[in-house]
């Protein structure tokens, strides 16, 4: 399955990327995915990114082929 | 999600103070509004290990922000009996001293249009994915996490 | 009473939106502040069996009124660590749509200068001696009362 | 003891009058004089009027020679 990855704030940082396009294979949840995509990041608070998949934060969600998947460090709005 | 078009909230830089006033005289012929509640957010010089505060830079996951805006002022119609609500949000670099938030509610009554205003505000920091990076004079960064 | 000169608040007739925008222009480059509260009080076209209120002649107890505004203020900035604040209130006649009073506070916190500017306007609609005639349309009039 | 009087709203709508000065005899308190000012005047709820002596809103206050006191309508700030 075909998913896209979308980097903000401090991650995109650290990840050195906006966005990506993975192509991934068996059943994944989005927090294993999460897990994945920030392992070996320079990233001080690994708990205080929340994971959005279709922007839903739920991160027990099943991935499936073209989801829209965001990795979003703490709110800074206002 | 609501069928609705949501109101564009964001805008490209600072917001100018002229913003508020154009917004107030918009609702001078709304002759049922007995009460306006704005709330302005401003950037401040924070002091962080001797580096000052010089702009924030703010990014948003765009799409997912203005779908949480639109469910934000839902949720606000439906719990206060408020006649108006406008938000404004900045993207981008905004300089200290300047406007980075805008928010406007307005209602018969004077104590429904303040606690809607606090709601937005609230709601806002809490659940809008919103990035800011605090830039220092030197050119230094670190990303705000609100409290 | 304090010996400093209180603070002007009534103006003649209507407070313009453009009073909004420059008071919170003034305040672009004090780099301590993070928030501003905005209460702003509109004229209502309120119906009493049948006849519309057209415009609120507003007269007040002045000397008294000034010295309680400025009370009050004293006491706002006892009670909260805010930066600024401003009060305007209108005597004489303002229209349906139109605005009487202004309070503005700013602080380095929300919470604090939503509070501020909470206490500002309960405190001024419960002990300021101003007074209402709500006109209407025919030229009758009744005497307005806070709730 | 000369005393001014000045009327506001609905109590100098009711009095035909914004101020006056009157000469008073004996000793007097805020409300006595409320009550003589307020004495046949078309007003419906008299208790809501409140009296100041000199600014302030005490009615147990003795009036002296040269005290302004003001008749004051429910406030409608705001």
């Amino acid at each position: 399955m075909t998913v896209t990855i979308k980097y903000f704030g401090l991650v995109a940082e650290a990840a050195e990327r906006f966005e990506e396009i993975l192509e991934l294979d068996g059943v994944l949840t989005a927090s294993e995915l999460k897990a994945q995509c920030l392992n070996g990041l320079a990233i001080a608070d690994k708990e205080s990114v929340q994971i959005a998949v279709n922007q839903n934060l739920d991160d027990k969600i099943t991935l499936k082929d073209g989801d829209e998947v965001a990795l979003l460090p703490p709110f800074a709005g206002g | 999600m609501d069928k609705k078009k949501p109101k564009k909230v964001f805008v490209q830089g600072a917001i100018p103070p002229e913003k508020i006033a154009n917004s107030v005289a918009n609702h001078q012929s709304k002759t049922e509004i007995g009460a306006h509640s704005i709330f302005l957010g401003q950037i401040r010089a924070d002091e962080v290990e001797g580096k000052t505060v010089t702009a924030i830079d703010y990014t948003a996951y765009e799409e997912m922000a203005e779908n949480v805006f639109h469910e934000i002022r839902e949720a606000a119609f439906a719990k206060f009996d408020i006649t108006c609500a406008h938000i404004y949000h900045s993207l981008g670099r905004v300089n200290v001293g300047e406007l980075c938030l805008f928010v406007f509610t307005s209602s018969a009554h004077r104590k429904i249009a303040i606690e809607a205003t606090n709601f937005f505000v609230e709601e806002i920091k809490a659940k809008v994915p919103v990035f800011g990076k605090e830039i220092f004079e030197d050119e230094t960064h670190q990303w705000k996490v609100n409290k």
